[in-house]
């Protein structure tokens, strides 16, 4: 699984994407913040407040209690401030 | 009905020019340009918008079909840039053609609202005293919640 | 902030292009470009606009003020067309220039409804049927006394 | 004085503008549309809903308690439709 990171939560992490493969207890966009959280320090503290964080399936804006079964890319990014 | 995410400058009367030309007989047409600002007490050197475009594309396309709908737009257009830009440049562009003006100007202001809080592009500010990322502002969440 | 009543036709796009040029700094540009509708159901083959130019200019410089202070506006604009027109020309084209869109919004908003009702210009449809004088619309009304 | 007319009021005259020189007793543009109605019966009838009519008096929009008095031209048309 592909996972993305857009505008500061990319800056703090010191990349754009990384490829993961979380175990299949991980179930849920949270599930899937949460098990990022504990192998790195760095993401733990960068989405402490989670309500800072926006994430999108394969392209499509869903909350964090979306299932990520079969997804193929999860970005994860800051709230959004276009126009 | 068209959505166009692009790092490419556009030329905002031409696109205008262009959306009235395929107007087919409607009578009104509403359009918002956002551009870079700066203000002499809060000078601006770049403004730099990062972008999914994917999830741009996506969102933006719901977006229209939902004003669309809504308003009964005739036609709708939008168009956001990223990449770096200078104070000055056009960021967006929205465009709504309807048969009168209330629904054209509540188009284009749906639209505006949605893709502030809604659309994958975050803004970093460079100035004087460096570069920092712009917060998610209160009045953007207002603004779009008073269309639920 | 200015006030142009002509029979000359515009070009919506240049003139976009030149209040932009103008910005000098400032966010949010709002257009409403008016165009002579002809629909399939209601075909128009062109549109007659009379005109009081002397009381016109006093009119839309009155609104244009008006708007300017009211939603604190950059820069304001009214184009106004009179004499006869085909489909699809433009009529009327009204910019607004503001920091924020929802003012530039409800500035060219503000500037439409008033001009429709206080600005002295009378249209005249010719079509398949003949000519007639279009009448004055209750919802322009009520559109404008919104603001009061 | 000079009076101008407009779109079907215009037209229902069969003139654009006139000169007139009512007396002093004509103060007001009620008066004045009063006054014109007793010369010509084709203005009478084209007035007879006042609400109709709308007025100017050196090109400033007035109500039709307006004075008159010193005035140049008066404007008389129906409502507007412009836009």
């Amino acid at each position: 699984m592909k996972i993305l990171y857009f505008a500061w939560l990319r800056e703090r992490l010191n990349r754009g994407e990384e490829e993961v493969s979380p175990p299949d207890t991980v179930a849920t966009v949270a599930d899937l913040i949460d098990w990022l959280a504990t192998r790195d320090e760095a993401f733990a503290h960068a989405v402490e407040k989670r309500s800072l964080i926006k994430a999108a399936v394969d392209a499509k804006l869903v909350a964090h209690t979306a299932p990520i079964a079969g997804a193929q890319v999860v970005a994860l990014f800051p709230p959004m401030t276009g126009g | 009905m068209a959505v166009r995410v692009q790092t490419a400058s556009f030329d905002p009367g031409a696109e205008l020019n262009a959306f009235l030309a395929a107007s087919n007989g409607a009578g009104a047409a509403a359009t918002f340009t956002g551009v870079v600002r700066s203000r002499p007490d809060d000078p601006i050197t770049a403004l730099t918008l990062e972008c999914y475009p994917e999830l741009a594309i996506n969102q933006l396309t719901a977006i229209v079909a939902d004003a669309t709908a809504r308003f009964g737009l005739l036609a709708a257009t939008v168009i956001h840039r990223y990449g770096t830009l200078a104070p000055g440049e056009p960021i967006v562009q929205v465009m709504t053609l309807s048969p009168h003006r209330e629904a054209a100007f509540k188009g284009a202001e749906f639209l505006m609202d949605y893709l502030k809080t809604d659309a994958p592009f975050w803004k970093q500010e460079t100035g004087p005293g460096g570069t920092h990322w712009v917060e998610a502002n209160d009045e953007d969440d207002k603004a779009r919640a008073r269309w639920e």
